[in-house]
């Protein structure tokens, strides 16, 4: 789960990382009011989850409490990749002397957290990986003892030679690592690291991805998901203990496992046509799951054939089968269906299913070709 | 003969009395695998279908002695029973659980590591060796032994692959899902290693997804350090970067795990890439024939 | 540091630790307040750091909140082993079915922390060790990781066998470990741990020492430590960074260092009198901190003669002479003083200590025996 | 020869520009003791009185290749200290700071011990092989090179033990202070063992004190282990239950750790146990005369 920038500020704050003072708003007169206590030129930024809201305009500045009004109301009407900015932080506008780049991640290869650190901090730090390796320095974190402060020193030594600069900094990559176990992140970031004129050392911006799996005993984080941010079938997906991801073709596919799932949507591609999203209902599904895969999936327009791939190992054919069914009776379904049942209790699936409306097919292949061609009018 | 679990393998379950623990447990057993405990901390002197439970691990090992253990504890139990079976002495561990947070595993990581334990998982459906043992939760009957091992980061797709290749008659050395999670215990190159050196395997099916760089380490050690043909599947071509689809380690982040990139590098390593899960058993068919 | 039974009890608390109802009382008014509030029969417990106090009459029943107010009055003038009582707990008094014994202690040996569980709790656990050592369980916990759950279930289940109690138990171990870490505790003890005929799993009684090297990073832990109850001259020692044990003879003795101050003390004793007190003045003696041991040897009315033996490594020994000549001017000192300096600036010492009336002497043994004999009138 | 520290000794200073830091490595160095290099995190560049100081251990062991740090940072700081030391490579650390939180000793034992560092102390006077090198805070000029190897939980009172050996124009092949903390790096039977594999010691003097078991288990030890004579002393036969005197580790808690069972224990072990510190001057005296 990612969290808003505002949110991070708020965690980095709670846990004595120096971060510029500001607030979240979302209406122009709130952003207003908070410009007029910051007191000072401040910053407008959208919160939205997605890259590269600077260059689409989603980060002004803003001279007088008035300004920032106007400001933000532009701001607030804009849509960035598709995503509307329901919110915007107003902050602080600091003096900037030097730019670094702060983060920690959980690192697949090691199997370890692995901080990494730049003196080329402010811009894309995958692009610094990709164009100067040499600036980024790289860090392995033994969990079982947590970041020591001589390596938080050692590594803050790497990126700025000021010993005062570097005592500072490494504080914050303690704090950044405390953040880091203490939210269960599998990203904690600053970037930009600020040195101000004035030597202090400021987290101007913030990133913070959450491990999903430990949402649970994280009550307090869990709670900042930002359901507005996301398509609302997701969300509902997501309660139902499925798992759905939105896509623009016209192929619905309803499938059991998240590779199986994503394989049905490469083939579909692979025999020319377009997945309309990935969604995976997962192991012991009920009818009740299954109808609402396809209520999720019929929400959206573009659909015109519904896929079911379901290979049955702990799912039993006969569960989906009983939920297709009900979901037929239920609802009114104008588009196409293909069916494609095997294993656990496929026979009586298929016996259910003489009921209705359905074509049944054999094969994953099969049944991909025959929904597009159905997709298509059957021609 | 195939790899890491077998006619020797004696299973203890960790959770044995919850429903996806019994239900797994007498399929297991209907298998033919030599399931000779169950762990349910309190409900020590009970029996599942014969299979009696203890309090610990450790009872169960001083009892029974079994060598290999599958976990079906809920998520927030699932570390605690990794280290309880680790400590207990038992040297491979399968995790079926899911929902296990990461930091857990990357602490749990390390310590199996030091002490010699093998983990498959966790968020994984087992391991089989047809027609000796399965530790997990696949259908036993669409296996069949035989030539080939199967190493696979999804469930029902690796169901699917032994479906059709099975369809064909070509068996199975082992198959081995090593879970969705982005932290797991045994990787692509682990599964490499054990199959390369096991003398029923003639082939190694490798189904890789999105996310991390797993595939490309696996291409780069297939080309170092295996004999053997090895085909590869790469799931997601289709995936829009940013979205975890389905499995928390299969996300495109940072415009690296891509599938075009970890095709890209079997192809570079002179590993068949298949098209459609179909197109694998084609490939492996052709490669067995020319072989022999 | 020791932590009052009713402070523990705080702390189990805040921990999740199952406790009886209760509060601290300082009045006898309090007392039976509180009794009003718990609403049953109580216990009233003196809050003294000495055992034993059930044996000296420290722990009573009472049926009223009447009755309450007056056996409170009764132990609050009480003296326990010479410790005024100032304090008494006011707890629900719970029917007990068994007594367990849960405990963790830093073990010097293994370097590790060591849980102790017995099934034989509420009678002094030293006593089980000795006599039957095969009813106490011990297991180290690995302190990088911490205990895991297993590890408290199965020590559950060592002394006892019903799943529900064990599991409950288990929990019990996990919350009292989170304790002895969270404060730096050097022992967190539980005895008895007791089962009621709910099968309820209750503290009834709660004991914690905190590693005084901790105190630092536990402040709210350093506030409760109970002025009232220690000796004022030893609280004035800690202040000063001198460390005070106040003992019964009659020979004052200040040193430099802890071991030589056994040292001294114990040759006192071999040579026929007894110490007065131990008193380690440390490494780095001021003028000052050598004012403060002099005045606090003489508040002890028995002293009949004072022994300054210092071994000057880092103590420069002019600086322990200036002290003694500075506090011979200002005090009304009247016993005799014994002055052994050896070691870094001995020289100047002695030159220091010409103007004052002090007796000098080469060796520890000399010095032992002339302020022996001295403080008996120098026969 | 003596033991641990010697001729080779090249030592980093561990918070070299703080007041006692600096005043003792002038002291070390004066002394003999190969100083090579000092730490303090921020002022790399200057030096103390030519020793040169580094931001890290890491950078003072690339440059000046110590193989022993001495420490004498704050106590918050002391674990830090000791971490980083190890991890640089160094092999024996002799920490001086006193009030290290006794559960960070803990979880630090461990850790060094895997990695085969030897600690001595915290909250300890240090170590000297006299006319080698002196890695701590004792007064140097009150030692002498010879046979006796000196271990002691105490500061002053070695310094005592030392002077009056001295005195007596016996010399020392090695002092070492272990610490008064209950946690400690080196116990008496690791410098047992280190005197008895070392051909200068002759005898060796053991002074314990009060608390915990480590003296009944250094006798033990002697029975079983150690051909050289020893000759113990107790401090704390006065001492009253319940209250810390001074050390924390030198504390009477639960009726264990007196003098009386310690000087037991030796006697038992047939170590002869000195009334006075004065007294074990005399016995090493005689032992070895009569060895002669």
């Amino acid at each position: 789960m990612k969290l808003h920038e505002y949110q991070a500020k708020e965690i980095f704050g709670s846990f004595g990382i120096p971060i510029p003072s500001g607030k979240v708003a979302t209406s122009p007169e709130e952003a207003g009011s908070i410009a007029r206590e910051v007191g000072k030129k401040v910053v407008i930024k959208a919160q939205v989850h997605v890259g590269g809201r600077g260059k689409a305009g989603g980060i002004k500045f803003a001279d007088t409490p008035e300004e920032a009004s106007e400001v933000a109301s532009k701001i607030l009407s804009m849509e960035i990749k598709g995503l509307p900015v329901k919110k915007v932080l107003v902050g602080e506008c600091l003096d900037v002397a030097d730019e670094y780049y702060l983060g920690v991640i959980v690192d697949r290869k090691s199997k370890k957290p692995v901080f990494m650190v730049s003196s080329a901090g402010g811009v894309d730090i995958e692009e610094v990986a990709r164009e100067t390796p040499e600036k980024i320095h790289k860090y392995q974190v033994d969990p079982a003892r947590g970041l020591m402060p001589y390596e938080a020193r050692n590594l803050a030594f790497k990126i700025m030679s000021d010993g005062k600069l570097a005592m500072k900094t490494a504080k914050v990559l303690m704090q950044l690592y405390d953040v880091f176990t203490g939210v269960d992140a599998s990203l904690a970031e600053i970037n930009p690291f600020v040195r101000t004129p004035d030597n202090d050392m400021i987290a101007l911006d913030a990133k913070i991805t959450i491990d999903d799996n430990a949402l649970y005993r994280r009550p307090e984080i869990a709670k900042m998901r930002d359901l507005g941010a996301e398509n609302p079938y997701e969300t509902k997906a997501r309660e139902m203990g499925l798992s759905y991801v939105k896509l623009d073709g016209s192929i619905g596919c309803i499938v059991n496992g998240a590779g199986l799932a994503m394989g049905t949507m490469d083939m579909v591609k692979l025999y020319g046509a377009e997945p309309a999203n990935f969604l995976d209902i997962g192991g012991s599904s009920s009818p009740e799951k299954v109808m609402t895969a396809v209520e999720i999936i019929l929400s959206d327009e573009n659909v015109r054939a519904i896929f079911f791939n379901i290979f049955g190992g702990i799912t039993r054919c006969d569960d989906v089968a009983t939920g297709i069914v009900e979901a037929l009776g239920k609802m009114d379904i104008k588009v196409p269906i293909v069916v494609r049942l095997t294993g656990t209790n496929e026979d009586e699936a298929r016996e259910i299913l003489k009921k209705v409306d359905v074509v049944s097919v054999n094969t994953m292949d099969d049944g991909v070709k025959e929904a597009i061609r159905l997709s298509k009018g059957g021609e | 003969m195939g790899v890491l679990v077998g006619k020797d393998t004696k299973v203890v379950v960790q959770g044995i009395t919850g429903r996806d623990g019994k239900f797994h447990s007498l399929q297991m057993k209907e298998y033919g695998t030599d399931v000779v405990a169950g762990v349910t901390p309190g409900k020590s002197g009970q029996d599942v279908e014969g299979i009696p439970v203890f309090d610990s691990v450790e009872q169960a090992v001083a009892k029974t002695g079994p060598n290999t253990s599958v976990i079906y504890v809920p998520s927030f139990a699932a570390a605690d029973a990794m280290y309880e079976a680790c400590d207990a002495g038992i040297r491979l561990i399968v995790c079926i659980t899911e929902g296990v947070p990461t930091l857990e595993m990357v602490s749990l990581s390390g310590y199996l590591k030091e002490r010699g334990t093998r983990l498959i998982g966790p968020n994984c459906p087992g391991i089989i060796t047809p027609g000796e043992a399965k530790v997990g939760i696949m259908p036993g009957r669409i296996h069949k032994p035989g030539p080939v091992g199967v190493v696979s980061r999804s469930g029902t797709l690796t169901y699917e692959v032994v479906y059709q290749l099975t369809s064909r008659e070509i068996g199975q050395s082992t198959c081995m899902g090593i879970g969705g999670d982005p932290i797991i215990g045994t990787n692509f190159i682990d599964a490499l290693e054990a199959f390369e050196g096991d003398s029923q395997t003639e082939i190694i099916v490798l189904i890789g997804e999105i996310g991390g760089t797993d595939e490309e380490e696996a291409a780069a050690y297939v080309t170092k350090s295996v004999s053997k043909p090895v085909v590869a599947f790469v799931a997601g071509r289709t995936a829009p970067p940013g979205k975890p689809m389905g499995h928390a380690g299969a996300i495109i982040s940072g415009g690296t795990g891509t599938a075009k990139e970890k095709v890209e590098a079997f192809e570079a390593a002179g590993i068949p890439v298949a098209g459609t899960p179909s197109e694998i058993g084609e490939i492996v068919e052709k490669t067995l024939a020319s072989k022999r």
